[in-house]
């Protein structure tokens, strides 16, 4: 299932923001990650990105608890990401 | 007055003034009972100086405002207030208002401690502790507010 | 700080100032994670004009720095406020202020409930209520308000 | 047992004070009433009270739920009150 205005955008990528302690881990607030135009899920998405950089899969296998959020909507490893998504990845939120 | 008017929501850098939220809430409606009302400050202790809070924006303002459309029907709210600040803030300063005006005390203060629940876990936001003598550390999640923001989930 | 000072109780037909108590109560410590208000004013409906609060001058002093104190032990807190008005209170004013000051939210926020659950029935003050076309009546107390102060006996 | 304190300074009275729908009630906010030197529990004070006043039998049975405090204290209707004391008679509180 292709999201023809996604990929038309955004060339079959994802946008994916990193927040807090993973970012500073990382080393990086952003990247593009190209993915199949069918999408991918959450959890596949995170494999490939530990794939492409060693800083990233070290930080995310360190992160116990990874939360993850597509459009800016919290969702599970097993939640389908398209193209032209906006996934964020961070630790447990600490906010009030 | 239509409920969309009642929820106040903002995610800002600037301090919030309490007497003017307190006014907004409390002149909302004629059949208002009470305002409760959570100032959350940065606590001092063991040679904390600061604390810089961290967002997502787009997703928290989305998160806020959910949450505060939840506690509106649930507690059947006659207003709602919901302010987070970000960026460096010092101990004693504040970081979070959060407010509800109600028919009954019951429900404001009900509605206070759910959202004010939530808001801990829910909302996208990250706290990064600044020592004396310049170590820093981000504050991890607390198993206790996990479960404070989960014990709203059955009802 | 003593805990004495940090107890503040007031009788009084004036008006009080929520900001002025808010900024009390938050300056109190520097180990303050949070600061729980809330504030009962007179709610309108059924055509109701006014409350005339009468009280027991002596009593009413005793009881709410009992009342205080009590709350200051059993939450822990670190400092806590009650303003009850008397007099003559239109629909929309403030009557009675209620503030706790605590290292954490859940403290602060349950004694906000317990001070003003225990101050509606175990405080003496009356309501006469004023209705459009002059005719009065005496509020009648609520099972639930009693309901409500002695669910906090069992701890 | 006698209060000689209060009772130089009352004569062996009390001091009773009405407030709210009971006072208005009544028609008075306040009445001395001679006890004994050794005082009478508060069911007792108030039998006292009715018979001495029609208006007070009338609005003293008409309250179900009576509040009695000694002192500024509230007590129970077996407190002993004795010469001297503040006796407040008054309907359920509703403050707040």
């Amino acid at each position: 299932m292709v999201d023809v205005k996604g990929s038309a955008k955004t060339g079959m990528t994802v946008t994916v923001l990193y927040f807090a302690a993973l970012r500073e881990r990382i080393g990086r607030e952003t990247q593009e990650l190209a993915i199949p135009p069918e999408g991918l899920v959450v959890s596949a998405l995170l494999a490939r990105l530990g794939a492409a950089d060693a800083r990233a899969a070290s930080a995310l296998a360190e992160e116990p608890r990874l939360r993850v959020a597509v459009n800016h909507a919290l969702c599970t490893m097993d939640d389908l990401v398209r193209p032209g998504d906006e996934v964020a990845v961070f630790p447990p939120m600490t906010g009030g | 007055m239509p409920k969309a008017q009642a929820v106040h929501v903002a995610v800002q850098e600037a301090p919030f003034d309490v007497a003017e939220e307190m006014e907004r809430l409390s002149a909302l409606s004629m059949l208002a009972g009470g305002v409760s009302l959570f100032i959350g400050q940065v606590r001092g202790g063991d040679g904390l100086i600061s604390l810089t809070l961290e967002h997502y924006p787009g997703m928290t303002e989305k998160v806020m405002q959910a949450l505060a459309g939840e506690a509106m029907e649930r507690f059947d709210l006659l207003g709602c207030t919901l302010i987070h600040r970000v960026g460096r803030l010092e101990v004693g300063q504040q970081i979070v208002f959060v407010g509800a005006c109600a028919a009954h005390r019951g429900t404001a203060l009900s509605a206070t401690s759910f959202l004010i629940d939530r808001l801990k876990t829910g909302a996208p936001f990250w706290k990064k502790e600044e020592y004396a003598g310049g170590s820093t550390t981000w504050v991890q999640a607390r198993a206790e507010d996990d479960a404070a923001a989960s014990a709203w989930d059955s009802p």
